[in-house]
């Protein structure tokens, strides 16, 4: 189990530092049609902020919800990027033919912005959920309880 | 040996991903601890990175963000996307790649409390 | 001349890229390994991609250095500060044909930066005369990779997908 | 939705993949049945696909609707479709046959083994299927991500192999990238198509030719050619008894099949002979492998590291077969290919049965299996005599065709190294099954369980398959010369 840190100062740092971040990596993302950034960097940046968390406040703060989320969401982001793809195929076009998206009141060049927008979405919430899964599984401290839970 | 110098000093960025190329190949194989390994891994993939990015300069040009004040667009007024988008694909699958190897280097360690490939090999004996 | 920049970057790649392999302690060379991910950036950066700079700069010098140093972190210090290599001629002889390979292939590489070289004339125009006619997105790497090479873009996060699905099939710890 | 058949092909599979960790959450034992209902629809729409590329012709699939040189291409044609048929049909076996394994041994790990071994299948199908250099390198990753974990999740040894199956899996692969980085520089495309039209006026360009030399490099450690194989054995004689036949039979020969794809779809039969000759040099290197593989696993004491290099042989025996210049010796190869995929499959069900149900490993050891196993031993023998290449079995006819070729171009040396990797084959064979029949066992041990019906059904599917592959060999190959054979063959 990885403990929250004691210090005031830390922890004021972090309920600073955190929302900061995740500010950011939100900026990164939808941004990243007009400036550089993108899916994974927004993605990382946004997992970067739950580790920080983790190691602020400890894994059970809020009733461990970003574990739960790191062991049971992997793949929702995977599948919002596929489901946006495979829905190309209802509409009568070829894989991933963002143009085929039923979006009243869009021509084809704005169906195809509001596609990436969404795939967008879908990857970084793949690479951030995969960031904290990976950073969990690789911490020394992981003689927790709740991870036999999950994994019984 | 003459076209080996004149083609390489004409070319810095090549002659780098060259010696990251070589030298992280070398500690790849050679070296026979797993992290170290690792860090070759490392420098392969990045000096791969490296030699893409090489091919998408274009002198005279800017990055590839356009500027939509001045339609239609000149292409060689932008920097080459197609490396940029392939390297990006590539840095994910070397992270992807780095996140396993730890995985099993961790999982190695904690079975055999070492890292050191001949050291293992006798142990699992 | 962009040389004057160039060089001394590549120059302080190289330099880090040696110091992270002959650092003894390997918490040192991760560190290192950050500066090298960072100088990368900076090159890249320079040479125009920016967001290939910027991936590297929060993956590579982020990302990875947090993921070697957990991995260090779970490791006895015994192990971070051994090491072991072994020379071996034929190792050695093997890299100097791949090099001299390399270079010979070079001789036939467009020069460095040339606007009419085989990538820069061929396909790549298409995408930035269209990108924004088409997707309505001015970055053109975005556009690349999540329109254009979308598919490259499902398979790559499905690469990062099954890091995760693998880590944890390899660390998970299970009561019996 | 017929147009829509290659891009299915792939999200059937891959949507099971995504789905599964999400099913073991809830039910850990309905993994292996949605894994198999979805592997027996996609081997279905395989054969559609299949039957689709003869009525109609090959389709070519723009991804996202961009044509090819500007978007992705994929490219169904009788050659992919052949092999498409082929993946579904093996992995729906493997995994019928890896459902008691996984039950008894890693069953609190089902769900996650499971969505590995489906985003194995379905790279291996997009592998198959892209027609761009730089898509087929994403999918050689997923491949050999999963590759490396499958391998890992058996623990202790396994870990170690695993280890060394990503370094040098990762040299592959980026001996494969810096290749497709060659080959971009100088010409400035990623499509195959577009490619295969540039190409023709740069065979002066030595970047050309540095590209080419990489990216066989690359896909030579892929798909373990004789030098390059150091990966192979340890990976597959550790990996779990239930997943090793799905590796040995696929991943090895998929690369093989982007080789040729590469080979001769880009570069086309009339200049890898002539003025890029590649497939010569190819050839040498697949006779040595033949030799080489065939030796070392005479020389193995270990049943399936002995298996794995039987394997090594024959992925040389294929090489060499394509690479001897005419139709008969392509087709004979590809022929091969598929038997070989299918005799893999059979080797690694037998020898891991004998580990996990007899505790047999070792070759001295195979003497405690006499007379208790007629099931195993009956399909053991059938792949036995189809390795070796004795008639009516489907590697006898392999080896015939690449024989015929080798005679029709008078390369004496290759039907010299055919004859004597078939010699070679028998004696490591002959050595194994005389523990079994000729030698008397005076151990008695316990009588373990009879095997269950997952793994008899998949012993009893590879024994048919091999001997149809033997009675319908004809058509098979009249199949390969005239739909599934490059152009300008």
């Amino acid at each position: 189990m990885i403990q929250s840190h004691d210090s005031l100062v830390v922890q004021t740092l972090g309920r600073l530092v955190i929302p900061v971040i995740q500010l950011y990596s939100v900026y990164v993302l939808f941004h990243s049609q007009f400036g550089p950034g993108g899916g994974f960097v927004g993605g990382v940046l946004f997992g970067a902020s739950m580790v920080l968390t983790l190691l602020i406040f400890g894994a059970g703060h809020a009733n461990g919800l970003i574990e739960q989320m790191a062991f049971r969401a992997d793949g929702l982001g995977l599948l919002l990027f596929l489901g946006v793809g495979t829905l190309c195929i209802f509409f009568g076009e070829l894989f991933f033919d963002y143009a085929a998206l039923q979006l009243p009141g869009f021509d084809p060049a704005s169906r195809r912005s509001f596609g990436i927008v969404v795939t967008q979405i879908g990857v970084a919430m793949d690479i951030s959920v995969v960031t904290v899964l990976i950073f969990f599984c690789l911490s020394p401290e992981l003689e927790g309880s709740w991870k036999n839970e999950l994994g019984a | 040996m003459n076209w080996v110098l004149e083609t390489v000093l004409r070319r810095p960025n090549f002659l780098a991903f060259i010696l990251l190329f070589l030298f992280g190949l070398h500690i790849m194989v050679a070296d026979k601890h797993l992290i170290r390994k690792l860090i070759g891994m490392y420098l392969v993939q990045t000096g791969l990175m490296l030699f893409f990015i090489t091919q998408g300069v274009k002198t005279g040009s800017t990055v590839p963000i356009l500027l939509t004040s001045e339609l239609p667009v000149q292409p060689a007024a932008y920097a080459n996307p197609i490396p940029a988008a392939l390297m990006l694909t590539a840095i994910v699958v070397g992270v992807a790649t780095l996140g396993v190897a730890f995985a099993l280097v961790i999982s190695i360690y904690r079975q055999y409390q070492t890292l050191e490939e001949d050291e293992l090999v006798r142990k699992m004996q | 001349m962009d040389l004057i920049v160039t060089l001394p970057l590549l120059m302080l790649v190289l330099l880090t890229a040696a110091g992270a392999v002959f650092v003894k302690d390997l918490i040192a060379s991760v560190l290192i390994l950050g500066a090298y991910s960072f100088f990368l950036a900076l090159l890249w950066a320079w040479q125009g991609a920016v967001d290939v700079a910027f991936t590297e700069a929060v993956v590579g010098a982020g990302l990875s250095t947090v993921f070697f140093l957990l991995t260090l972190f779970s490791v006895a210090q015994k192990e971070t500060t051994r090491r072991s290599y072994r020379f071996s001629w034929l190792l050695m002889s093997g890299l100097m044909m791949l090099g001299l390979l390399m270079v010979y292939g070079a001789q036939g590489l467009p020069p460095v930066g040339d606007p009419t070289s085989p990538p820069n004339v061929h396909i790549s125009p298409v995408y930035l005369e269209r990108s924004f006619e088409e997707t309505r997105t001015p970055n053109v790497v975005t556009s690349v990779i999540m329109d254009y090479r979308g598919f490259d873009t499902l398979i790559e996060t499905t690469v990062i997908f099954t890091a995760g699905i693998a880590t944890s099939l390899l660390l998970w710890r299970h009561k019996a | 939705m017929r147009l829509n058949l290659p891009a299915l092909l792939f999200v059937i599979p891959f949507l099971t993949a995504v789905a599964l960790p999400l099913i073991g959450l809830f039910r850990k034992h309905w993994c292996w049945s949605v894994a198999l209902a979805s592997l027996s629809m996609m081997h279905v729409m395989s054969l559609m696909a299949f039957n689709h590329t003869l009525e109609m012709g090959p389709i070519r699939y723009p991804l996202g609707g961009w044509l090819p040189p500007i978007g992705i291409e994929w490219r169904l044609d009788g050659f992919s479709g052949l092999a498409m048929v082929l993946i579904s049909l093996v992995a729906l076996v493997a995994v019928v046959y890896a459902g008691p394994g996984v039950r008894t041994t890693l069953a609190h790990k089902a769900a996650h083994l499971y969505t590995l071994v489906m985003l194995l299948i379905s790279a291996l199908t997009g592998m198959v299927m892209t027609a761009d250099l730089f898509n087929l390198f994403v999918f050689l990753e997923v491949t050999a991500l999963t590759g490396y974990a499958l391998v890992a999740v058996a623990g202790g040894r396994a870990m170690l192999a695993a280890f060394r199956y990503l370094i040098l899996g990762t040299i592959g692969a980026s001996f494969y990238l810096l290749g497709v980085g060659y080959l971009y520089a100088a010409t400035g495309t990623l499509n195959m198509a577009d490619l295969a039209e540039k190409l023709p006026g740069l065979w002066g360009s030595t970047a050309v030719l540095t590209g080419l030399v990489f990216i066989i490099i690359g896909l030579g450690i892929k798909m373990a050619l004789v030098p390059l194989h150091g990966w192979l054995p340890d990976a597959y004689a550790h990996a779990p008894e239930a997943i090793s036949p799905l590796l040995a039979s696929l991943i090895t020969k998929v690369a093989l099949v982007a080789l040729a794809r590469i080979m001769f779809w880009i570069l086309g039969p009339d200049v890898i002979w002539d003025e890029v000759p590649v497939m010569v040099y190819l050839g040498w290197i697949g006779a040595i492998a033949t030799l080489a593989g065939a030796f070392l696993a005479l020389s193995e004491q270990n049943i399936r590291r002995t298996f794995a290099y039987g394997g090594i042989s024959h992925v040389g025996l294929v090489v060499m077969g394509i690479s001897l210049g005419n139709l008969t010796g392509f087709a004979g190869g590809i022929f091969y290919l598929m038997t070989d995929a299918v005799m893999q499959l059979g080797l690694f069900f037998v020898a891991g049965a004998m580990a996990s149900h007899y505790g047999v490993r070792e070759v001295a050891e195979v003497a405690h299996l006499r007379g208790r196993t007629p099931w195993m031993t009956a399909a053991l023998i059938v792949t036995a005599l189809s390795m070796v290449g004795i008639p009516p079995t489907g590697g006898f006819f392999g080896k015939w065709y690449i024989l015929m070729g080798a005679l029709e171009m008078k390369n004496y040396v290759a039907v010299g190294v055919i004859i004597l990797g078939t010699v070679l084959t028998l004696a490591y064979f002959v050595r194994i099954l005389e523990k079994m029949f000729v030698e008397g066992s005076t151990v008695t041990r316990q009588d373990a369980s009879d095997l269950p019906w997952e793994m008899r059904f998949g012993m009893g599917t590879v024994t048919a398959g091999l001997l149809l592959f033997g009675i319908f060999s004809d058509p098979v190959i009249s199949f390969i010369r005239t739909v599934a054979a490059p152009p300008g063959f």
